[in-house]
């Protein structure tokens, strides 16, 4: 095992829980960001060759989509409610 | 523990968690939430297609479950639009 | 031995996050919301004690791949591939700008700048120390503290006179 | 073991029971994205690298036509409160 793998998956765990306990709609976004952070650093360290370079860019590209409709969801649900 | 085992536990632990909570779970009355909770179910069964290396399957359930959910979505809307009283 | 390595992604992470926040901040983001998502999260900061802009800050983040994705991304493939993966990375993320529906070029500018920190400090810090550095930088953001770290980031907005 | 499939198989079991727990859903549509995260990091640590990029194309796919739906939902339940048992109906 090495230092930055085992530093990445500290704050990866600490994210997971924080995610769990929290009650705000809002801070759960922050927090799942910066969990995806965690998730795309370690399938580059863990696949150690240029494809796991690109299904590293395609799935962070493609998680900031999803939250970016969830964030405009929880703005027009306000509304209605 | 080899790593296909441990796969394959997390996926048998997915389906049971899914089907108590989609039986019993908490406010299950609402048709929409007993909807979501049956993502649980799909999940776990693509782990287990995985363990036993059936790839074209796990390609294929993957991309169908999409056009599944549209399906249920659509069908709940309806019901709720067309029900009587 | 391993306090070398401590040292190393220390220091990484500071040039990270001296990187992306002085860009982001550049390209105005703390501002106004680019897009309707990021809107309401400044609010739900504003209403937790912190400062607004901040909450622009952090919501942009979330809500569009800015200068911080571009960091991250580009030190990726050159972790993996060298030089040449970083301009593929800058590539790529600007096709995911366009995507989200987000004017502006920070990501793309974020991602050449580090190409160029990489290739000057190659002989001293490797680039797989920088992946850890650039997670540490937005742990310090997005997960550690929501109030002192809005107001952190309002402070640096009013000094380069972006907002108010 | 390795870092990743320890932590993937963390999100995928905390995932799993918040989609149960929680009973607002945009909560659980935020934790249904938890659960999405554990099953891609499983399949890459299987070296299916093909199949994770099928999958996390499909991930925000299903999160719109969820999103859509509740928005859909909730806006017919108001309307048929609103106006559904005060109609004046010719059997009254």
């Amino acid at each position: 095992m090495d230092i930055v793998e085992i530093i990445i998956g500290v704050i990866a765990l600490l994210m997971a829980i924080r995610i769990f306990l929290t009650r705000s709609r809002a801070r759960k976004l922050l927090y799942l960001c910066c969990l995806s952070f965690c998730i795309s650093a370690l399938i580059a360290l863990y696949v150690d060759s240029p494809m796991g370079g690109i299904v590293a860019i395609t799935y962070f590209v493609c998680s900031t989509l999803s939250s970016n409709a969830i964030a405009y969801t929880i703005e027009q649900a306000k509304d209605i409610e | 523990m080899e790593f296909i085992e441990y796969i394959l536990y997390i996926g048998y632990l997915l389906l049971i968690i899914g089907i108590f909570g989609t039986v019993i779970g908490p406010k299950v009355d609402n048709p929409f939430i007993r909807m979501m909770n049956v993502e649980v179910l799909t999940v776990g069964v693509s782990l287990i297609f995985l363990a036993y290396d059936e790839a074209l399957a796990l390609m294929t359930f993957i991309s169908v479950n999409a056009v599944l959910s549209l399906i249920l979505v659509r069908a709940i809307i309806l019901n709720t639009e067309y029900d009587e009283e | 031995m391993e306090i070398v390595e401590i040292i190393k992604v220390v220091v990484a992470g500071i040039i990270c996050w001296l990187n992306f926040v002085l860009i982001d901040t550049y390209f105005g983001l703390p501002e106004k919301p680019g897009v309707l998502g990021a809107k309401t999260i400044g609010e739900k900061i504003r209403d937790i004690g912190g400062n607004i802009h901040g909450g622009y800050f952090m919501g942009n983040i979330v809500c569009s791949p800015d200068a911080s994705a571009g960091t991250l991304l580009a030190s990726i493939m050159s972790y993996l591939m060298g030089v040449e993966g970083g301009i593929i990375a800058a590539l790529l993320v600007w096709i995911g700008n366009r995507l989200c529906a987000d004017p502006g070029y920070a990501g793309t500018i974020g991602a050449l700048t580090i190409t160029a920190i990489i290739y000057l400090l190659s002989p001293i810090i490797e680039a797989k120390y920088f992946i850890a550095g650039m997670v540490l930088a937005i742990f310090t953001i997005q997960g550690f503290e929501h109030k002192y770290a809005s107001i952190l980031l309002g402070k640096i907005a009013k000094k380069m006179n972006r907002g108010e | 073991m390795e870092v990743l499939p320890l932590i993937s198989g963390i999100c995928c079991i905390l995932g799993g029971i918040g989609v149960i727990l929680h009973t607002n859903p945009i909560n659980k549509i935020i934790m249904f994205a938890l659960l999405e995260v554990g099953m891609i990091g499983l399949i890459v640590s299987s070296y299916y690298l093909d199949i994770a990029i099928i999958s996390s194309l499909c991930e925000p796919i299903c999160t719109i036509i969820l999103l859509l739906g509740y928005l859909k939902y909730i806006t017919t339940i108001k309307k048929k409160k609103k106006y559904g048992r005060d109609l004046p109906v010719l059997s009254k």
